[in-house]
C-alpha cells in the first residue's frame, strides 16, 4: 500500500497544487487546451506574453520544426494588457488556478507600468517577468543579457508591485549564474528558466532563411540539456526557487529538473506533441513517490546535488 | 472533453505515385467533424523526439456508420514518410477534429468545388455532404499531369458534372484548372465556390469570385505546432490593417476576400 | 548533361578539394575512420584537441545520449603534443589530406608553446586553436567566454607560429559577434564554430548527474539551429572565413551551413551516426550544385544572405 | 573496406519475457566476425534523428554457411524496444564486427564460461568454436528466475557441462552463479575463464580467477557514441596508472586483472 503523497508547494507566495505549470506562450490563455481536460488541475498557468499595447507579431512563416525541437519567431503577438484583462481573464478566474501573468516590454517604464495595472487586478496570482524574448526588437533579451538593465527592470517592477515576482531569464548568456544573482538582488521572489536560446535555419530549396523574421527561439527537448545545467547552475548560487523549463515531455524529464533543484517545472513545446502531458507529468510524480517512499515533493527537489 | 484518440490504421494504400489513402477507426472523431476540418497527428513514433511536431492532415472522407475516417495524403518529408510506413493494425495518435471546415449557405443550390493537386483532399467530403443536401456541384479538379489526378471515381459520385485539367493534358483537358472555372462561371450559375489548392490557383479562383461578385471559401496551409490555437504560430496575413488570422482556429478554410493574396 | 563542378577552396591559406572537414575530437586521428574509407577524400581533418602534455580525462561515464543529440565530458583525453607527432602524424602523412591540429592550453603560454612546436614540423597544414573546450577545469571555455582572453590566446599563438590559424569558438556566450571579432584583431586567418554548448542530464533512476563530470558539451542535430544562428552571425561582421559544425549529417544540414556564409563545414557527432556521411555530404553537394547548375562553390556561399 | 552494412532482418522472436533473439543476413559481417565481437546497430528509422545513437549489441550466433548473424536482446529503453518491433525483411544499418572478442589460448583444453542474465549473448558462439575445437566447456549461467535462464538449450549443445542458477531456485540452483563456479573450479582444473553479465558478477569471477591463478576474460559495457575508437567516450578505468582503457576497441573483452573493479 502506498502511501499519501503531498505535492502541495508554496513557491514565491504562491500556493500550487503541483509543480506542474504549463509555459507562457505555448497555452494561450488557457481556453485552447480548456477543451482537453480541467486546467485546474494545473499547479499554475503562465500566459502568453503581454506587452502594454496590442502587438501584431512578426511576419509568418513563425514556426519550423529542428530536430527534436522547434524554432518560432512569434514576436509576442498578444492583445496588450488591457486586452487580456477584459477577454481572456475572465475565463481564467472561473478555475481555482494560479495565474502567472507573463508581461515584457520596451522599456523598464513599459514593465513597471503593466505591473502596476496588475497590481490592482482580482484573480492574479503573480506576475513573470520575461526579460528574455528573443523575437522582439526593442528590449526583450537583452534586458536579460545585460546584468544591469536586468536588475533595472526587476527593481522597476518591484516596486510597482506587491504580487509574486518571477523573473525569467534568458539562456543567451555567458554566465547564467551572475544574471540571477543581480535578478535576486533587485527583488524577485523566484526565477525561471530557460527561455529560448536563440537560432535559426536555412530553407534551402528557397536558399534563404526559414523564418520570416530569420532568428527565432528553440524549444524543445532538443534543449533539454542546457535547461538541466542552467537550472543546476543558478539553484547552486541563489536563495530563491527557481521553476524549470525547457523541453519537458514526459514525467520523466520533470523529474530531472527537480531532482537538479527546480522547485516546479513548466510544459512548453511538450504542450504540442501531447496535449495530455501536463496531466501526465502530474500523475507520474505521483506514482514517481510513491514508489520510492517519498511522502513530499520537497525531499525531491535538489535530491540530485546531495 | 478530451478530443485526443489512439486509432487503428485500417489501411493505407498507395493510390497514386507518393499518395496515399488511409482509413482510421476513429468514431469519436468522424461523429463530430465537418469537411474542411482537419486531424493532428503525431508521426513520432514510441518514445522518438523526433520528427517533433505533430502533422495536420485535412478530413479526406467521413463514414457514419462505421466510424471510419479518411485520409488522402501526398509524401512531401519526414513526417508523412512515416505515415505512408504505416499498416493495417498500427495505432496512430490523433487530435481532431479541428479548425473550421466549408459552411454552405442555407440557400445554395449550386456550388463549384476546385481542387489542385493533393488540395482535392478536403473536398470530396464537402461534395458528398453538398450532394446529400439535393446542391447541384460542379467538381474541377487539376493536377500536373494524369497519374496525379486524385481520386476521379469518388469525385464523379459526389459530383453533378466534374471536370479534369492536367497541365500536360495527359488526362482531361489540357488546360489549368481555373481556366475551366472561368468557363464553368460564364454557363452556369453557381452560387458558392470551394477550392484548396497551391496558393496561385486560390488567389485566381478568390479573384474570379469577386469578379463574378460570388462567395468564396479556401482551405489554406500553413506550418503548425499546436494545432488548437494556442501558439499563434500559424498565421497568414489578411485584408485587416495587416492583422493575423490563424489557420489551426480560425481557419484552415478561410472567405476568399479575408485573404492578404499579396503576402 | 551536368557541368563540370568546382569545389576546391582555399581557406585561410589552406588548399582543400572541397568544403567537408570533420571535427575535432570525433573523428580521433583518422585511423578509425580510415577503416572505413580512404580519407584523402575528405577536405581535411582536424584531430582530437592536444594539450603539451599527455592527458588522461575525465571519468567515466563520458557520454549520454540526449533527444536528437549527446552529452560527451571526455575531458581533452589526449597524448600530449609529442605523442601525435611521434605516434598519430606519420599515419595522416600518408595521405593527401590537409592536417588541422586542435590546440587547448591552461595558459597562454601552453597555446604559444604548442604552436612553437608545430611551426616546426611537417605535414600539418593549420592549427585549430580551440578556447572553447567545456569539459577541463582551468582555460578551455574560460578563454572563448572573454573577448581579452580570447585576444590574449590568439595573439599568443599568432606569434608564435606562421602556420594558418583557425580559432574555435564557444558557443556559451552573450555575444559571439565580439568574441569572433576580438579574434580577428589578434590575427586569427579564419574561424570555426560551433564548440558544443554546456549541458547536463539527470540520471533519474539514480538520482544523481548521469556524466561522471556533471557537466558535458552538447552536440548533435539538436545544437544545429544554435550553430547556423552563430555562423550568420559572426560572417555578418568579421572579414574572416568561417568554418561551420554543429549537428551535420546530411547534404542537406551542410548547404544550410554554406548558405548562411559558411565557406566550409566539419562533421562532428554525424560520424557516430553515420560514419559515411562526410562522403555522403560531398557527393550530395557536388548533385545539388550539378542539379542547380552551380559550377563554383564560392557561389554557394552565403546565398542565402542575399 | 567500408564495414558499415545494410542487413535484412531474417527473424525477430520473443524468446524470453522482454528478451529478442534476430538473425540478419549480413555474410561479410559473419565471415569476419569473432566471438566476443560486437556490432553497433542505428536504432532510428529513416530520416529520424531521435534515439541519435546507434546501439552497441553482441554478436550470438554466426551461422558462416548461411551468412547469418544472431543477436540477443534485453528490451530495456528507447534503442532496444525499438529493434524489438522490427519484423522479417525489415532492413538494420549495422557497422561491425567491432572490438576484440575472446581469445582462446593455444593450449587451452578445459574453460569455464560464465553468462549471467543478457551476458550470456556473447558466450553462446564462444562454446561452439571452443566445442568445434574440441575443447571441454563447461557452462554456468544464472538469472534471476527461470523463465530469464536464456536460450539453455543452445548452450547444452555446445557444453560438456551446463549448471543452471537462479536467485529464486525456480530452475537449475538457487544459488550465485559464482557459487555454482567456486565448486566447479575445486573440482575441475580447468585452463581459462570467460564470462560475461552484470559487474558485480564479472568482479567475483576475476577475484575466483585470481585466488585460482587462472585467465580470465570479461566482456564490459560501456556508453559507446561511435564504436570505433574515435571519440573516447567508452572508457572504463584500469589497473595501470588510473589510465582509461575504450570498451569499443581496447575490449569489450578485456582480461580480469586489467580492470580497476573498484571504480
Ligand atoms: C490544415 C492543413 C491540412 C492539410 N491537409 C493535407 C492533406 O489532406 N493531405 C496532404 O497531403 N497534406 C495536407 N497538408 C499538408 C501537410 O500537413 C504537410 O505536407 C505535412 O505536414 C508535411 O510533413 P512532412 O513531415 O512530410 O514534411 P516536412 O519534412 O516537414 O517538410 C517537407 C517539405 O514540405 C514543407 N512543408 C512542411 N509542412 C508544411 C506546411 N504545413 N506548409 C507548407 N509547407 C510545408 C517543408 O518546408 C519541406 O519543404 C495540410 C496542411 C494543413 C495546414
Ligand atoms: C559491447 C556491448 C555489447 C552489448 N551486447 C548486448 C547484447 O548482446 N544484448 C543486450 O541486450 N544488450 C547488450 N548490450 C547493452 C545494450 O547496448 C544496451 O542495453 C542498449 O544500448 C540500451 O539501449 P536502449 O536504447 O534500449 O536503452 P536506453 O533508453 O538508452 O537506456 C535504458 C537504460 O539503460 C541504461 N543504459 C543504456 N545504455 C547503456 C550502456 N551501454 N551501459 C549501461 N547502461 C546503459 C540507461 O541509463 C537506461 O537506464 C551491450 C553493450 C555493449 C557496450
Ligand atoms: C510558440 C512559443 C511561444 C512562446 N512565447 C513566449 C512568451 O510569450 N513569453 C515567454 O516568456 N516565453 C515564451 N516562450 C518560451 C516558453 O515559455 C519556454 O520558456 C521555452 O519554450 C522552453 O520550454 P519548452 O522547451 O518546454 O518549450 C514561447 C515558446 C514557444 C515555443
Ligand atoms: C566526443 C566529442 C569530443 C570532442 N572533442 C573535441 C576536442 O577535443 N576539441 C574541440 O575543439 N572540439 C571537440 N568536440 C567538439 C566538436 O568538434 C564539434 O565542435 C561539436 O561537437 C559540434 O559539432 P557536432 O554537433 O557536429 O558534433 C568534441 C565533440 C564530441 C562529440
Ligand atoms: S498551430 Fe498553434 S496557433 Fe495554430
Ligand atoms: S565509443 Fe567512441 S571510443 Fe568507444
Amino acid at each position: 500500500m502506498s502511501k499519501d503523497v503531498m505535492m502541495e508547494l508554496d513557491i514565491a507566495g504562491i500556493e500550487i497544487k503541483n509543480p506542474v505549470m504549463v509555459a507562457s506562450g505555448t497555452f494561450g490563455f488557457g481556453k485552447e487546451y480548456g477543451r482537453f481536460y480541467d486546467i485546474s488541475r494545473l499547479g499554475a498557468i503562465m500566459v502568453k506574453g503581454l506587452t502594454l499595447k496590442p502587438r501584431l507579431g512578426n511576419p509568418p512563416p513563425r514556426l519550423i520544426e529542428t530536430p527534436a525541437g522547434l524554432l518560432n519567431s512569434i514576436g509576442l503577438e498578444n492583445p496588450g494588457i488591457q486586452g487580456f484583462l477584459t477577454s481572456e481573464l475572465p475565463y481564467l478566474r472561473e478555475f481555482a488556478l494560479p495565474v502567472i501573468v507573463n508581461i515584457a516590454g520596451d522599456t523598464v517604464n513599459d514593465y513597471a507600468k503593466m505591473a502596476d495595472i496588475l497590481d490592482e487586478v482580482k484573480g492574479i496570482a503573480g506576475i513573470e517577468v520575461n526579460i528574455s524574448c528573443p523575437n522582439v526588437k526593442a528590449g526583450g533579451m537583452a534586458f536579460g543579457a545585460v546584468p544591469e538593465l536586468a536588475y533595472d527592470v526587476v527593481n522597476g517592477v518591484r516596486k510597482a508591485t506587491g504580487l509574486p515576482l518571477i523573473v525569467k531569464l534568458s539562456p543567451n548568456v555567458t554566465d547564467i549564474k551572475e544574471i540571477a544573482l543581480k535578478v535576486q538582488d533587485a527583488g524577485a521572489d523566484a526565477i525561471s528558466l530557460i527561455n529560448t536560446p536563440l537560432g535559426m535555419t536555412i530553407n534551402v530549396e528557397e536558399q534563404r532563411p526559414a523564418l520570416g523574421n530569420v532568428f527565432g527561439g528553440l524549444s524543445g527537448p532538443a534543449i533539454r540539456p542546457i535547461a538541466v545545467r542552467m537550472v543546476w547552475e543558478v539553484v547552486g548560487v541563489v536563495k530563491l526557487p527557481v521553476i524549470g523549463m525547457g523541453g519537458i515531455v514526459t514525467p520523466h524529464d520533470a523529474l530531472e529538473f527537480i531532482m537538479a533543484g527546480a522547485t516546479a517545472i513548466a510544459v512548453g513545446a511538450g504542450n504540442f506533441l501531447n496535449p495530455m502531458a501536463p496531466l501526465e507529468i502530474i500523475d507520474g510524480i505521483r506514482e514517481y513517490m510513491e514508489k520510492e517512499n517519498i511522502s513530499d515533493i520537497n525531499e525531491l527537489i535538489g535530491i540530485a546535488r546531495r | 472533453m478530451s478530443q485526443k484518440v489512439i486509432a487503428r490504421v485500417l489501411s493505407n494504400h498507395e493510390v497514386a505515385p507518393e499518395t496515399f489513402k488511409m482509413f482510421l477507426d476513429a468514431p469519436s472523431v468522424v461523429e463530430k467533424a465537418e469537411p474542411g476540418q482537419f486531424v493532428h497527428i503525431r508521426v513520432s513514433s514510441g518514445t522518438s523526439l523526433d520528427p517533433f511536431l505533430r502533422r495536420p492532415l485535412s478530413i479526406f472522407s467521413l463514414d457514419l456508420d462505421e466510424g471510419r475516417l479518411g485520409l488522402l495524403f501526398r509524401v512531401v518529408g519526414k513526417g508523412t514518410s512515416i505515415l505512408a510506413d504505416m499498416k493495417d493494425g498500427d495505432h496512430l495518435d490523433i487530435i481532431g477534429p479541428l479548425g473550421r471546415g466549408f459552411e454552405i449557405r442555407e440557400d445554395s443550390k449550386k456550388i463549384a468545388i476546385i481542387g489542385g493537386g493533393i488540395g482535392v483532399a478536403p473536398l470530396l467530403e464537402l461534395a458528398h455532404r453538398a450532394t446529400k443536401k439535393g446542391i447541384e456541384v460542379h467538381t474541377l479538379i487539376g493536377a500536373r499531369t494524369g497519374s496525379m489526378i486524385l481520386c476521379p471515381d469518388e469525385f464523379r459520385t459526389y459530383s453533378t458534372t466534374l471536370a479534369i485539367a492536367t497541365d500536360d493534358g495527359s488526362v482531361g483537358k489540357k488546360a489549368l484548372v481555373t481556366d475551366i472555372l472561368s468557363g464553368l462561371l460564364e454557363r452556369e450559375k453557381v452560387d458558392e465556390l470551394f477550392a484548396c489548392g497551391p496558393v496561385s490557383m486560390l488567389k485566381t479562383v478568390a479573384k474570379l469570385a469577386r469578379t463574378s461578385d460570388l462567395p468564396c471559401q479556401v482551405s489554406l496551409e500553413a506550418r503548425m505546432a499546436c494545432g488548437v490555437g494556442a501558439c499563434l504560430g500559424c498565421t497568414i496575413k489578411t485584408q485587416r490593417d495587416g492583422k493575423y488570422l490563424k489557420v489551426c482556429t480560425d481557419g484552415p478554410v478561410f472567405k476568399g476576400e479575408e485573404v492578404d493574396w499579396d503576402e
